[in-house]
C-alpha cells in the first residue's frame, strides 16, 4: 500500500517539475507578452497541483495535508486572478499583441 | 532556507514580498515616474573601485570568521545554549524565537515596538494629517474609473479568510513561527488589498482614522503597562511571573498580552504609514 | 527512495526560478517583469513546501501560506500602481 | 577546505557591496535607498547565517530534534526586519517633502538648488 | 444573515485546519478571532452573496470536476506548444458574448477561461468578454459554447 502511494507521489513530482520546466521554457520562448502568460498559466495551475499533490500523498492524513490543501486552493483560486489582471493592465495600458490582431477593437 | 530561520523567512515573506515594494511603487507613484539622463553621479568608476576595495578587504577579513554552520562560532557560546536547553522548562512554549523574543529580551523588543511607533509617527508628520481631501478624492476617482470586477469578487472572498489568517498567526507564536509583528503585518496587507479595490474613501470610513491612531498608542502602552504591573508587584520590569503563581502559565499569559500589544501597533502602523502615502498621490504635472 | 524526488524537484524549482529571473531581467515591458515576480513568488511558495518536506519540518508549511496570500496582493498591488501611475501621467505612456 | 565555508559571508559582501554601489553611484534618492535596503537586507543574512549550526533545525522544540540553530540573531533580525519597513517609509516620505520643495529627487539638482 | 452564518462557518473550518492546538486557551481565542473577523467583514461590507455563493454551493463541484479535466486537456495542450517550433502558435484576441446574467456568474465564465491555459480573458465589459487564444482551436471550443452553458446552468 505505502509503496503504490510512493509511486504516485513520485509520478506526480515528477509530471509537476517537468510541466512547471515546460512553463517557464515557454515563458522564456514564446514571443509577445500575451502569449507568455498562457506559458506561465500551465506552470501555476496543474503543475502546482500536481507538486502539492505529490506533497499531500507523502504527509498522509493530519493537519499537514489541510495545510496543503488550503495552499492549493488559494493557489488555484488566486493564480488565474493574477494573470487576468496582468492581462487587462497590459491591454489597458496599450500594449499591442505580436504577430496578427483581428477584432481589434480599442475603447 | 538552508539557515533554519522560520520566523525570520516568515516576517521577510510578509514584509519583503508585500508591503516594501508597495511602499516604493507609491512613492513612485507621487513622485513621477521620469527619469533624468544623467542618473549618475560624476563617476561611476570610482565609486565602483571603491566598492571592489572595499569588497575585497572584507573578503579578506572574512578569512578569520567561524565557518558556516560551525557548532563552537562565538555567537553559539553565551547566551544561546541557555535559551536552547532551558526555555522549554522555563517558559513552556515550543517556539524559542518567540520565548527569546517576547521573555527574555522583551525588554530590547519593546524599544523595536517603540521604534516603529516613532517611525509612523514620524511618516505621518511628514506627509500631513491628512488635510487635502481632494487627494484622496483623485485615487478614488481612478479606482472608481476601471471596473474590475473579477478581481473586486475574488478580493470580497479573500480579504476575510487573510484577516483571519494573521490572527492565527498572532495567536500560534507561540507554537509554530509567526507572532505579533508578522501578524499586524499581513493584517495591514488585507487591508491594503482592500483599499485598493475599493478606494480610499470607503477604507476610511471602515477603519477609522482616529481610531487606528489611538490603537497604535494603545498596543505600546498595552506593552508597556504590563511592565509596569510587574514593576508595581515588586517584581523588576516585564517580569511574568505576577501574573500567576505556575511560572509557566505567568509567562504564556506575559507572552500572550505582549505580543498581542506588538500586533496591534504594527498593524496600526502600517495602516497609518498606507494610508498617507496613498493620500499623497496626485497629479504633480497637471498641477 | 522519496527524498530522491524531492530532491529532483527543488532542483527544478530552482532552475526553473533563475529562468524567470532571466525574463524578469529580459523585459522588455513592465508587465513581463511582473509576470516573472508573480511566477518567481509561485515557485517560491512550492519550493518552501518542498523544502519543508526535505528538512522534516511541515513548520515551513505557514511561511508557504503566508507567501502565496503577500506574492498575491502585492502583484496585484504594483499592477494597480501601474495603472495608477500611468494615468497621472499620461505623457509618459510608451 | 577552510575557504568554501565562508561562502555565506562572501554571498553577504557582494550584496552588501551592491547595495554601497547603488548608494555612491545613483543621484536619484529613491535608487539610493533601494540601495539601503539591500545593504541592509546584507546585514539580515550575515547575522541569520552566523547563528545555523550544522545539523540544526528550526528552533521550536520538536520530538527527537536534540540540534537546533541560535534563536538569538533570528530574534534581533525578525525585529529588524520589521523596524527596517517603519524606517524606510520614514525615508520614503521625506523623499516626498523633498520632492515637493524642491521639485526633484536627484541628489546633484538638489544640491544646485540649495548653492545658488 | 445566511451569508454571515456561512462566512463564520468557513473561517472556523479554516481555523480548525490550520490550529492544531485544541486547548480551552487557543478555542477561544479562534473563537474571538472568528467573530472579529466576520464583525470587520461585515462593516467592509463584503459579506453578500457574492463571496458567499451558498446558493450555488449544490452544483459547485460537479462544475469543477468537469472543469478539472477541460484543464488537464489543455495543460497537455499547452506544454505541447511550448515544445514544439513557433509557427505551430496561431494566437489572436476575440471578443464573445456572455450568456450569463449574474455578476457572479459571469465570473465564474471568466475565471474558468483564464484556469484552463491558453485561453485567457482579458477584459470583462457590458456584455462581452476579450479573451486571448493561444490556438485557433482553443477559441474554437470556447465559441462552441459547452464551458458557457455549463455556466449558466450553474446560475
Amino acid at each position: 500500500m505505502s509503496l503504490v502511494v510512493d509511486i504516485l507521489s513520485a509520478i506526480c513530482l515528477l509530471t509537476g517539475s517537468f510541466l512547471i520546466l515546460s512553463g517557464v521554457i515557454g515563458v522564456i520562448r514564446f514571443p509577445d507578452f500575451y502569449t507568455r502568460i498562457h506559458a506561465a498559466g500551465i506552470t501555476e495551475t496543474l503543475a502546482a497541483s500536481l507538486i502539492l499533490i505529490g506533497l499531500m500523498l507523502i504527509a498522509g492524513w493530519g493537519l499537514v495535508l489541510f495545510k496543503l490543501i488550503l495552499i492549493l486552493l488559494f493557489i488555484l483560486f488566486t493564480s488565474p486572478t493574477a494573470s487576468h489582471a496582468l492581462g487587462k493592465a497590459a491591454w489597458k495600458s496599450g500594449l499591442k499583441p505580436h504577430g496578427l490582431v483581428n477584432k481589434h477593437d480599442e475603447d | 532556507m538552508s539557515m533554519d530561520a522560520v520566523d525570520v523567512a516568515f516576517t521577510e515573506a510578509a514584509v519583503g514580498a508585500g508591503i516594501s515594494p508597495l511602499l516604493m511603487l507609491a512613492t513612485l507613484a507621487i513622485v513621477g515616474r521620469y527619469q533624468k539622463t544623467s542618473a549618475t553621479l560624476p563617476s561611476p568608476a570610482a565609486a565602483f573601485i571603491l566598492v571592489f576595495i572595499t569588497g575585497s578587504l572584507l573578503i579578506v577579513g572574512t578569512l578569520d570568521m567561524p565557518a558556516f554552520g560551525a557548532a563552537d562560532a562565538p555567537a553559539q557560546l553565551h547566551v544561546a545554549p541557555r535559551y536552547i536547553h532551558l526555555s522549554g522548562e522555563e517558559i513552556g512554549i515550543p517556539n524559542m524565537v518567540t520565548s527569546v523574543l517576547a521573555s527574555y529580551r522583551a525588554y530590547d523588543t519593546l524599544g523595536e515596538v517603540v521604534v516603529i511607533f516613532t517611525a509612523g509617527i514620524g511618516v505621518l508628520s511628514l506627509l500631513g494629517f491628512s488635510n487635502s481631501q481632494n487627494n484622496a478624492y483623485f485615487i478614488d476617482k481612478i479606482i472608481a474609473q476601471d471596473e474590475h470586477k473579477i478581481l473586486r469578487i475574488v478580493a470580497k472572498i479573500l480579504i476575510p479568510p487573510i484577516l483571519l489568517f494573521s490572527l492565527y498567526v498572532q495567536f500560534h507564536g507561540d507554537f509554530g513561527p509567526g507572532g505579533g509583528f508578522q501578524a499586524g503585518v499581513i493584517f495591514a496587507a488585507a487591508i491594503i488589498l482592500y483599499t485598493l479595490f475599493f478606494g480610499l474613501e470607503v477604507a476610511r470610513k471602515v477603519i477609522n482614522q482616529t481610531f487606528i491612531r489611538v490603537l497604535a498608542s494603545l498596543g505600546v502602552l498595552l506593552y508597556g503597562s504590563v511592565g509596569l504591573v510587574s514593576l508595581l508587584s515588586g517584581k523588576n520590569y516585564l517580569d511574568y511571573h505576577v501574573f500567576a503563581d505556575d511560572p509557566q502559565t505567568a509567562q504564556h499569559i506575559g507572552i500572550l498580552v505582549i505580543e498581542l500589544g506588538v500586533g496591534i501597533t504594527v498593524a496600526c502602523v502600517m495602516m497609518l504609514i498606507f494610508f498617507s502615502f496613498i493620500e499623497n498621490i496626485k497629479q504633480e504635472e497637471v498641477r | 527512495m522519496n527524498n530522491m524526488f524531492l530532491i529532483v524537484t527543488t532542483i527544478t524549482l530552482l532552475v526553473v526560478m533563475a529562468l524567470a529571473l532571466i525574463r524578469a531581467f529580459a523585459g522588455p515591458t513592465v508587465f513581463d517583469r511582473v509576470l516573472a515576480g508573480n511566477l518567481f513568488g509561485t515557485k517560491v511558495v512550492l519550493l518552501i513546501a518542498v523544502m519543508g518536506f526535505l528538512t522534516g519540518r511541515p513548520d515551513f508549511l505557514d511561511v508557504a501560506l503566508t507567501y502565496a496570500l503577500i506574492n498575491f496582493i502585492s502583484v496585484i498591488g504594483i499592477l494597480r500602481f501601474v495603472e495608477i501611475t500611468r494615468k497621472s501621467s499620461p505623457k509618459e505612456q510608451s | 577546505m577552510i575557504v568554501f565555508e565562508l561562502f555565506n559571508y562572501w554571498i553577504v559582501i557582494v550584496l552588501m557591496m551592491i547595495g554601497f554601489f547603488i548608494v555612491i553611484s545613483r543621484s536619484n534618492l529613491i535608487k539610493k535607498i533601494i540601495g539601503l535596503n539591500i545593504f541592509q537586507t546584507s546585514v539580515f543574512i550575515l547575522y541569520i547565517s552566523t547563528g545555523k549550526i550544522s545539523g540544526g533545525t528550526a528552533p521550536i522544540i520538536a520530538e527527537n530534534v536534540t540540534v537546533y540553530s541560535n534563536p538569538l540573531p533570528h530574534v534581533l533580525i525578525l525585529t529588524a526586519i520589521v523596524v527596517g519597513i517603519a524606517t524606510t517609509a520614514l525615508a520614503l516620505s521625506l523623499v516626498i517633502r523633498i520632492k515637493a520643495s524642491y521639485g526633484t529627487v536627484e541628489e546633484n539638482e538638489i544640491l544646485q538648488r540649495d548653492q545658488s | 444573515m445566511r451569508h454571515i452564518i456561512s462566512i463564520a462557518l468557513m473561517l472556523s473550518l479554516i481555523w480548525l485546519v490550520n490550529s492544531g492546538h485544541y486547548n480551552p486557551l487557543q478555542l477561544s481565542l479562534g473563537a474571538i478571532s472568528v467573530f472579529f473577523v466576520v464583525w470587520l467583514a461585515h462593516r467592509m461590507d463584503v459579506v453578500d452573496h457574492e463571496s458567499q455563493p451558498i446558493h450555488l454551493s449544490k452544483q459547485l463541484p460537479i462544475y469543477y470536476l468537469w472543469l478539472i479535466k477541460k484543464i488537464v486537456i489543455s495543460n497537455i495542450d499547452v506544454a505541447r506548444l511550448v515544445w514544439q517550433p513557433k509557427t505551430s502558435m496561431t494566437p489572436h484576441f476575440q471578443r464573445l458574448l456572455i450568456s450569463q446574467k449574474t455578476d457572479m456568474g459571469r465570473v465564474i465564465y471568466a475565471n474558468s477561461i483564464n484556469l484552463t491555459p491558453g485561453t485567457l480573458s482579458v477584459d470583462l465589459k457590458d456584455d462581452y468578454v476579450l479573451v486571448h487564444s493561444l490556438t485557433t482551436d482553443g477559441m474554437e471550443e470556447l465559441l462552441q459554447g459547452e464551458m458557457a452553458q455549463r455556466v449558466k446552468e450553474l446560475e
